[in-house]
């Protein structure tokens, strides 16, 4: 068998060069000599008499008790549903069927028709010729449709039914087929094809329904001068599956033979199933596996052949393939392999983007197909949360640069805010989120602010260091996109080819603005609800470090200093780092509020004048706390009533938060302390203050990398090593003119 | 009618008094176990209702309840009603912050989206935080717990500087208007 | 062996599913042993009935011994046919002392003195039940084994329960099962379900039933866990008294599974907005259906978890109270 | 792939996540080992407490039901105790009265449980409408099943359900039985039959205990026939057919017994007719047990 096998394939491979009608007689030769081969060959094999009874039968034998039959058509069929069949005997079966020489049993056949390896074009080919015939019942059609559907990625090479891509169209009309030519068409279509612009004219009249939507939205991208109805911008439910007549015998190979059948099927099973929510949800989950099950020697034989992309296993590899790679009929499988998003970065093809787009759509708005109300958002619980479709989703995200905007997505996640525990898939969601494009300032309340405050507030810890992280990773992208696309005059930036809308540059800074204030909202009273605790204060001092770089680094005219909730926990926090980080924040924004006065004169933007007054404020807190212990003198931003100081019986109070009692460095001045005199009895930090010591406890403190602080120190204190008293130490080298 | 208040009973020290309310009794359950074994550094008990009034008898034993929590199933319309009808024993006061919602089945496709609305409208018009939790899964249930605990600490006074009602302030519900249909759909 | 039997034969293996095959052929007396080895159970159905066929010829057999078939079968797995109950009204006084024997042989003299051409097959089981298999003809055709008509009967109750009865042979079937078990008449129990064991104990009261007493044990859904003592339940009281209530409606432990309850409303419609509805006088009708694998246990379970209202409604505890699931509910009531 | 999925910093907020989790669940793995010590005590001394508090509870019942007891001896005296030797008995509490009253209770009570126990009939309320009558069935003082029947009394009197089996013909009884007027009547009636049907049922079943000589040929659900076999020994063993008819069924006698074998001498043997007169006044278990000592049977 498996010699009169091979010896089949390479006579289709003869054939398919050749065009149709000779293919067909190359394929019946083939039959021919496969006939041959088998006479020779085996000591009569029951199996392949029944073959040689189908392939041969006369047209209109009896079938009404027909036993001989009945006994071949068991023996096929046990076939069938336990292993599946080779294609040469698919082809015969489905040729004898189509054929309707026996008329009732083509039901029966096609329902057992399984393959096991490949499908031969040849033989669809001819079924389709058969269907032209048009003596089939139309019940019968659907299902032949259905089963090409189900089995469309084991059909070796699509080629020839490219070719008779206008036959197939045809029956668009037949208003039963319809759906299922139209997915057919939608899986075949490519852009040389669409040069008979007649039938698109003839479709467009035609109702709206979904599936010719879909078509017509492909037909769009590929050459819009055709495709005159304008189209919704976001289309609901993508095609059916249709695999329920082969469902159950699918399932029982499966679990006989994992891997020989598609693991799509699987997919579309679940997908299909609408009878059980249980197993629909936990069902349509698993990702398609990337398999078209086409054979490797085929492929390689001869050019035009389809190069499978589950055979991809190195880069040269895709090199080498890059025009023979046939998308697969379940975008989702892309998703499963990074050589295969490589592939979709490099071609760049938009009808890619939109057949990705559609079955996203398809995967996460899965609930919605399954009931009539479209509204409620249903993500699809899955037990193994790294095969939900938005988790590969997000792998591929993150995978390339993130430029398209998924609408689907989106959507789906401005909706799922509104429903959102706060655990469900936390990372990919937040992840996903962090990767939205730019919202304008109009709605980013209702959409984003406040699903995240009512969440934010009622959460753990954690959860609150994620949502700033994944604000902070949002503002970054915006910026990052502005930097990046932003046109020279730097007023007017598209964002991306595939998010709808176009922002302009104040637009763009008023939603920045919202975010940066939102967090520090966040901040503040998530800091004190927490208690300060130092892990979040990092990760909002982490969105501060993005902040206050906004333009040196991304040449955003935005400077927005934090609020007095998060600057002050941060100065006395009790960890030396967030005060160091903090040290370093302030000198950031020193450096841009200076670079941007500079650059005012020139530019028509406008810092205003209230920041600088806030920096300053804030600069000559730190320095007279830090510095010169001048904390709660008169002046200073906080000022307490001498009376109520001495109450707390604390010695010199306006002292109390210098370098050397600071709590996050005393720990480090009694150190030095002990390095200095390890003698000494009594401990008396005052000493450390004196002349040179002084000096030495600074470097001491930078030695331990400090630098943030060293910055500070040097930048704004212009205190001289050499003559270190640092009575002339005055905390001033503020920008000029606050 | 007897109405439960928040302020007819002295705290005792280092307790907080959790009310669950639901009127199909199972995920009540659940959650309440799951509630009294977190770690926690206050002792907390939770009292398990079918609706409101609460039983006269066992008013005297009953502590002072500083979180009432309404547990409303969306794919059951009676459990929506029987929370609406139980509102009406409560005493305002407890509307100032110790009163907060909590959906299951928010995302079950069978749930009319109305319903859903519905219950924004009603949530947001009290000025209560509207929490979501996944009843069917472990850890949805354990964060469930989680989330209500933090709050309950916040209104049992056991969190400086932070009050049930401030904290309703920042966490109420909102009825979102029509916007993100009409922009994202 | 001709070939309706054949038919019949092939009709019967085709019923019988691959698993039972094999244990209800083994109960076939007319089936030994050896030949049992002989036939191959893992082969698909239509090649196995052949091989079964042929062996029968070989073996001589008759309309008899496939109907013996057929009867055990039906026996072992009674549950894959719709049963309906019926019930026999106003006994003579010697209802009572009705025995088997007699039983057997006056039914089947009252049955074909009202339609000579009937086969008819009475067989004892284990549980006090008679079973009564009926092939029914006519005066021009011969009993027809394809459709066969089932009654069951326990001696001494009031109770008969048939499948596959059609409304030609009711009032013959009826007449003689009054006539055999010295009843004046028979009436429809409106009682019907896939599972005849449930139907019987229904309307013979072999499930557990709660009644009020001086000493009540507990229920036995009472004793649930222990919980944890910082979980105190309001309404405690209650929700046990709903369990009693729901208990004392539909019986405790496990409960007869009926699959559907259906109530047939039959009322004048009264809207004066809707004149026409309103003024005709023919009755306004709808059906509500209560549908599930275990209706009692489900209807409990609403009760007691407090779903449904209590106390319960009449209309759903005479389900169990009066045995039905089939009920016309008209102005005046049940 | 899962790596990919997440930037090393998320990927540490999950862990701390789940490790709060674990610990928590640890913690409450503690917690439990530690109740499970503690609680013991607990239960222990709330037990203690209980029990102290029964026992004072208890303490007072008794002291009153003294006094109670000193007031019933009277009322049994003399049916009426007139106030005074009242008064001097209770030397003037004021709750005299409230104790008479007491007393008169507990005399009805102990008169309800008497008839209770000389075969009445175990009645109570129902809420609503009706009364519960509960029906204890025994055989040679072995209690067995009991069977309810909840009556309503609103209107006409009528049974709204009950658990006795469909064999028992209730209706029939219902009917002719005047329930209505004389329910009491009613009531005797029916225990007798289920008491007949019970013992008849306990014989057959101690008949298949007992004697696996004897084989039960035939039974029915009412046990108003009863065929068994046994093998009569002889110089060679006959097997025997003995047919029990209870006709009426408020007994648990047979009213007509008679045998079947080959040889038909057997069945009009003098030996046999002793036996039959046997079987017809002793139930069939013992008069198994007799005649397999008088060795009529093997």
């Amino acid at each position: 068998m498996a010699k009169a096998f091979n010896l089949l394939t390479s006579d289709l491979d003869v054939s398919s060069e050749s065009d149709l009608s000779v293919s067909s007689r190359a394929s019946n030769r083939s039959l021919r000599v496969a006939e041959k081969e088998r006479r020779k060959s085996e000591a009569e094999d029951p199996f392949l008499l029944a073959l040689k009874y189908f392939s041969e039968v006369k047209a209109g034998t009896p079938w009404m008790g027909n036993d001989v039959l009945e006994r071949n058509l068991v023996l096929v069929e046990r076939m069938g549903l336990t292993r599946g069949l080779p294609p040469e005997v698919i082809s015969t079966m489905l040729d004898y069927a189509m054929s309707l020489r026996m008329g009732a049993p083509c039901v029966r056949v096609l329902k057992f028709l399984i393959p096991a390896t490949v499908v031969p074009q040849e033989a669809i080919v001819r079924a389709v010729a058969w269907l032209c015939v048009g003596k089939i019942a139309i019940s019968t059609q659907v299902l032949f449709l259905k089963w090409v559907l189900t089995f469309f990625d084991m059909i070796d090479s699509k080629d020839h039914l490219r070719s008779i891509y206008g036959f197939i169209f045809n029956f668009v009309t037949e208003e039963h087929l319809c759906p299922y030519i139209c997915h057919l068409l939608y899986l075949l279509t490519r852009k040389d094809m669409l040069h008979q612009r007649s039938f698109i004219f003839s479709l467009s009249p035609q109702g709206r329904q979904p599936f010719l939507l879909h078509l017509l939205s492909l037909y769009k991208v590929f050459c819009p001068e055709l495709v005159t109805t304008a189209l919704p911008s976001k289309l609901r439910g993508g095609f059916k599956n249709h695999v329920t007549p082969w469902k159950g015998v699918l399932n029982a190979i499966q679990k006989r033979n994992t891997g020989q059948v598609t693991s799509d099927i699987r997919l579309t099973i679940g997908v299909k199933d609408g009878s059980n929510s249980r197993k629909r949800k936990c069902n349509h989950l698993q990702l398609p596996s990337l398999n078209s099950a086409v054979q490797r020697n085929l492929s390689s034989t001869n050019s035009r052949k389809v190069f499978p992309l589950e055979q991809l296993h190195s880069f040269p590899e895709l090199l080498d393939n890059l025009h023979r790679i046939e998308l697969p009929s379940q975008m989702g499988s892309l998703l499963g392999s990074s050589l295969a998003l490589c592939y979709l970065d490099y071609v760049q093809d938009d009808s890619a983007f939109l057949r990705l787009n559609f079955w996203l759509g398809h995967a996460l708005h899965e609930g919605k197909k399954a009931s009539p109300y479209a509204q409620n958002c249903v993500l699809p619980v899955s037990t193994c949360q790294n095969c939900s479709p938005l988790c590969l989703f997000y792998a591929y995200v993150l995978s390339r640069a993130p430029q398209e905007g998924f609408f689907s997505t989106e959507s789906f996640l401005y909706k799922f805010l509104n429903v959102w525990d706060g655990s469900l898939l936390r990372p990919q969601i937040l992840g996903l989120l962090s990767h939205i494009p730019v919202v304008p300032s109009s709605c980013i309340h209702q959409l984003l602010f406040e699903p995240l405050m009512q969440l934010f507030f009622s959460s753990t810890l954690f959860f609150k260091c994620s949502v700033i992280e994944c604000l902070n990773d949002m503002l970054l992208k915006w910026l990052t996109w502005h930097s990046v696309y932003s046109v020279e005059d730097g007023l007017d930036i598209s964002l991306n080819s595939h998010t709808p809308m176009n922002m302009t540059l104040s637009g763009f800074m008023d939603s920045v603005m919202e975010l940066v204030l939102f967090v520090g909202r966040l901040a503040t009273v998530g800091l004190q609800l927490e208690g300060c605790s130092s892990l979040l204060l990092s990760f909002v001092l982490d969105f501060y470090e993005t902040v206050c770089d906004m333009f040196l680094k991304f040449e955003l005219p935005l400077v927005v200093m934090p609020p007095v909730g998060v600057f002050y926990p941060a100065l006395f926090a009790t960890d030396p780092v967030s005060v160091d980080r903090l040290c370093f924040i302030m000198c950031r924004y020193k450096q841009n509020l200076t670079a941007a006065k500079f650059q005012q004169q020139e530019h028509v933007f406008h810092i205003s004048s209230q920041t600088y007054r806030e920096f300053n404020r804030y600069q000559l807190l730190m320095v007279s706390t830090l510095w010169n212990s001048r904390l709660f003198q008169p002046g200073m931003a906080v000022e307490v009533d001498h009376n109520l100081l001495a109450l707390s019986k604390v010695p010199e109070p306006s002292a109390s938060f210098t370098l050397i009692r600071h709590p996050a460095f005393v720990g480090y001045a009694l150190d030095f302390h002990l390095k200095c005199w390890p003698e000494r009895k009594d401990m008396d930090l005052k000493s450390v203050k004196a002349g040179k010591h002084w000096e030495w406890y600074l470097e001491f403190l930078f030695s331990h990398g400090y630098l943030g602080l060293q910055q500070f120190v040097q930048s704004n204190i212009n205190w001289h090593p050499g003559s270190g008293t640092k009575s002339q130490g005055q905390g001033d080298g503020q920008p000029t003119n606050g | 009618m007897s109405l439960l208040k928040p302020f007819s009973k002295l705290p005792e020290l280092n307790t907080a008094n959790i009310l669950l309310v639901e009127n199909e009794e199972q995920f009540q359950q659940i959650l309440a176990e799951t509630i009294v074994l977190l770690k926690k550094n206050v002792n907390v008990n939770v009292r398990l209702a079918r609706s409101l009034p609460l039983p006269i008898e066992n008013e005297k034993f009953r502590p002072r309840i500083d979180l009432v929590v309404f547990i409303i199933n969306l794919t059951s319309e009676l459990s929506y009603q029987s929370a609406e009808v139980s509102l009406k024993f409560l005493d305002p006061d407890y509307f100032l912050g110790k009163v907060c919602f909590l959906v299951t089945n928010a995302r079950n496709a069978s749930v009319p989206p109305e319903r859903l609305i519905s219950v924004r409208k009603l949530v947001a018009s009290l000025h209560c935080p509207l929490l979501f939790a996944e009843d069917q899964m472990t850890d949805g249930v354990n964060t469930a717990a989680h989330r209500l605990l933090a709050i309950l600490k916040v209104t049992s006074g056991h969190v400086p500087m932070a009050t049930g009602l401030y904290l309703s302030s920042l966490t109420r519900c909102t009825v979102p208007s029509d916007i993100d249909q009409q922009n994202f759909d | 062996m001709d070939q309706s039997m054949k038919r019949t034969l092939q009709r019967l293996i085709r019923r019988i599913p691959f698993q039972l095959l094999k244990t209800t052929l083994s109960k076939w007396a007319h089936i030994l042993e050896e030949d049992l080895l002989l036939l191959d159970f893992t082969q698909p159905k239509c090649l196995f009935t052949e091989n079964l066929l042929s062996l029968c010829e070989g073996k001589g057999t008759t309309v008899k011994h496939i109907t013996e078939l057929e009867m055990i079968y039906i026996i072992e797995n009674p549950n894959q046919v719709m049963w309906r109950a019926f019930q026999l009204l106003d006994a003579r006084e010697d209802a009572p002392s009705i025995e088997l024997t007699q039983f057997k042989e006056q039914f089947k003299a009252h049955l074909t003195e009202l339609n000579s051409h009937v086969s008819i097959k009475i067989k004892k089981h284990t549980d006090e039940a008679v079973w009564i298999r009926i092939a029914w003809g006519d005066n021009f055709t011969k009993p027809n084994h394809l459709k066969p008509t089932y009654a069951v009967h326990h001696l001494q109750t009031p109770y008969v329960f048939v499948t596959g009865l059609t409304v030609k042979h009711k009032p013959l079937l009826n007449q003689a099962l009054v006539l055999t078990t010295r009843y004046g008449s028979i009436k429809d129990a409106s009682l019907s379900g896939r599972n005849l064991v449930a139907i019987r104990d229904l309307l013979m009261r072999q499930y557990q039933q709660v009644f009020p007493t001086k000493h009540p044990k507990p229920l036995q859904e009472k004793n649930h866990v222990p919980t944890n003592p910082n979980i105190e339940k309001e309404q405690i009281e209650n929700t046990e008294n709903r369990l009693q209530m729901a208990c004392e409606a539909f019986g405790d432990g496990t409960l007869p599974q009926l699959q559907k309850a259906v109530y047939q409303l039959e009322t004048k419609f009264r809207d004066n907005s809707n004149r026409t509805l309103t003024g005709s006088d023919e009755p306004f009708r709808g059906v509500v259906e209560f549908t599930s694998t275990n209706l009692l246990e489900s209807l409990r379970h609403a009760v007691s978890s407090g779903i449904a209202s209590t106390p319960v409604t009449p209309l759903l505890s005479s389900i169990t109270q009066k045995g039905r699931n089939y009920f016309v509910v008209t102005d005046k009531g049940v | 792939m899962a790596d990919a999925m997440e930037e090393p910093r998320k990927d540490v907020l999950v862990h701390l996540n789940m490790l709060e989790m674990k610990a928590n669940h640890l913690a409450v793995k503690q917690q439990e080992v530690w109740q499970v010590k503690v609680g013991r005590e607990e239960q222990l001394n709330a037990t203690l407490q209980a029990l102290i508090i029964k026992r004072d509870q208890l303490k007072a019942e008794l002291k009153a039901n003294t006094s109670l007891q000193n007031l019933r001896t009277l009322l049994d005296k003399t049916n009426a105790p007139c106030e005074r030797d009242v008064e001097d008995m209770e030397n003037g509490s004021e709750n005299s009265q409230t104790l008479l009253l007491m007393a008169r209770h507990t005399q009805l009570k102990d008169l309800l449980h008497a008839h209770h126990l000389i075969g009445g009939y175990n009645v109570l309320l129902t809420k609503g409408k009706g009364v519960c009558v509960s029906i204890a069935t025994a055989y040679e003082g072995l209690y067995l099943e009991t069977y309810n029947l909840e009556i309503n009394l609103q209107c006409k009197i009528r049974i709204s359900r009950h658990n006795i089996p469909p064999f028992i013909p209730l209706e029939t009884m219902v009917k002719q039985g005047n329930m209505q007027t004389d329910i009491r009547a009613f009531l005797d009636t029916l225990s007798q039959y289920l008491n007949a049907y019970v013992g008849r049922r306990q014989q057959l079943h101690l008949v298949k205990e007992i004697h696996n000589s004897v084989q039960v040929m035939e039974s029915n659900a009412l046990c108003t026939i009863l065929v068994l076999m046994f093998t009569v020994p002889g110089e060679k063993a006959r097997a025997a057919l003995c047919t029990l008819e209870y006709n009426d069924h408020t007994q648990c006698l047979p009213t007509r017994v008679l045998i079947e074998s080959e040889d038909t001498a057997l069945a009009s043997s003098p030996q046999w007719k002793k036996d039959q007169a046997l079987l017809l006044e002793t139930p069939v278990h013992r008069a198994l047990v007799t005649l397999k000592k008088k060795g009529s049977i093997a």
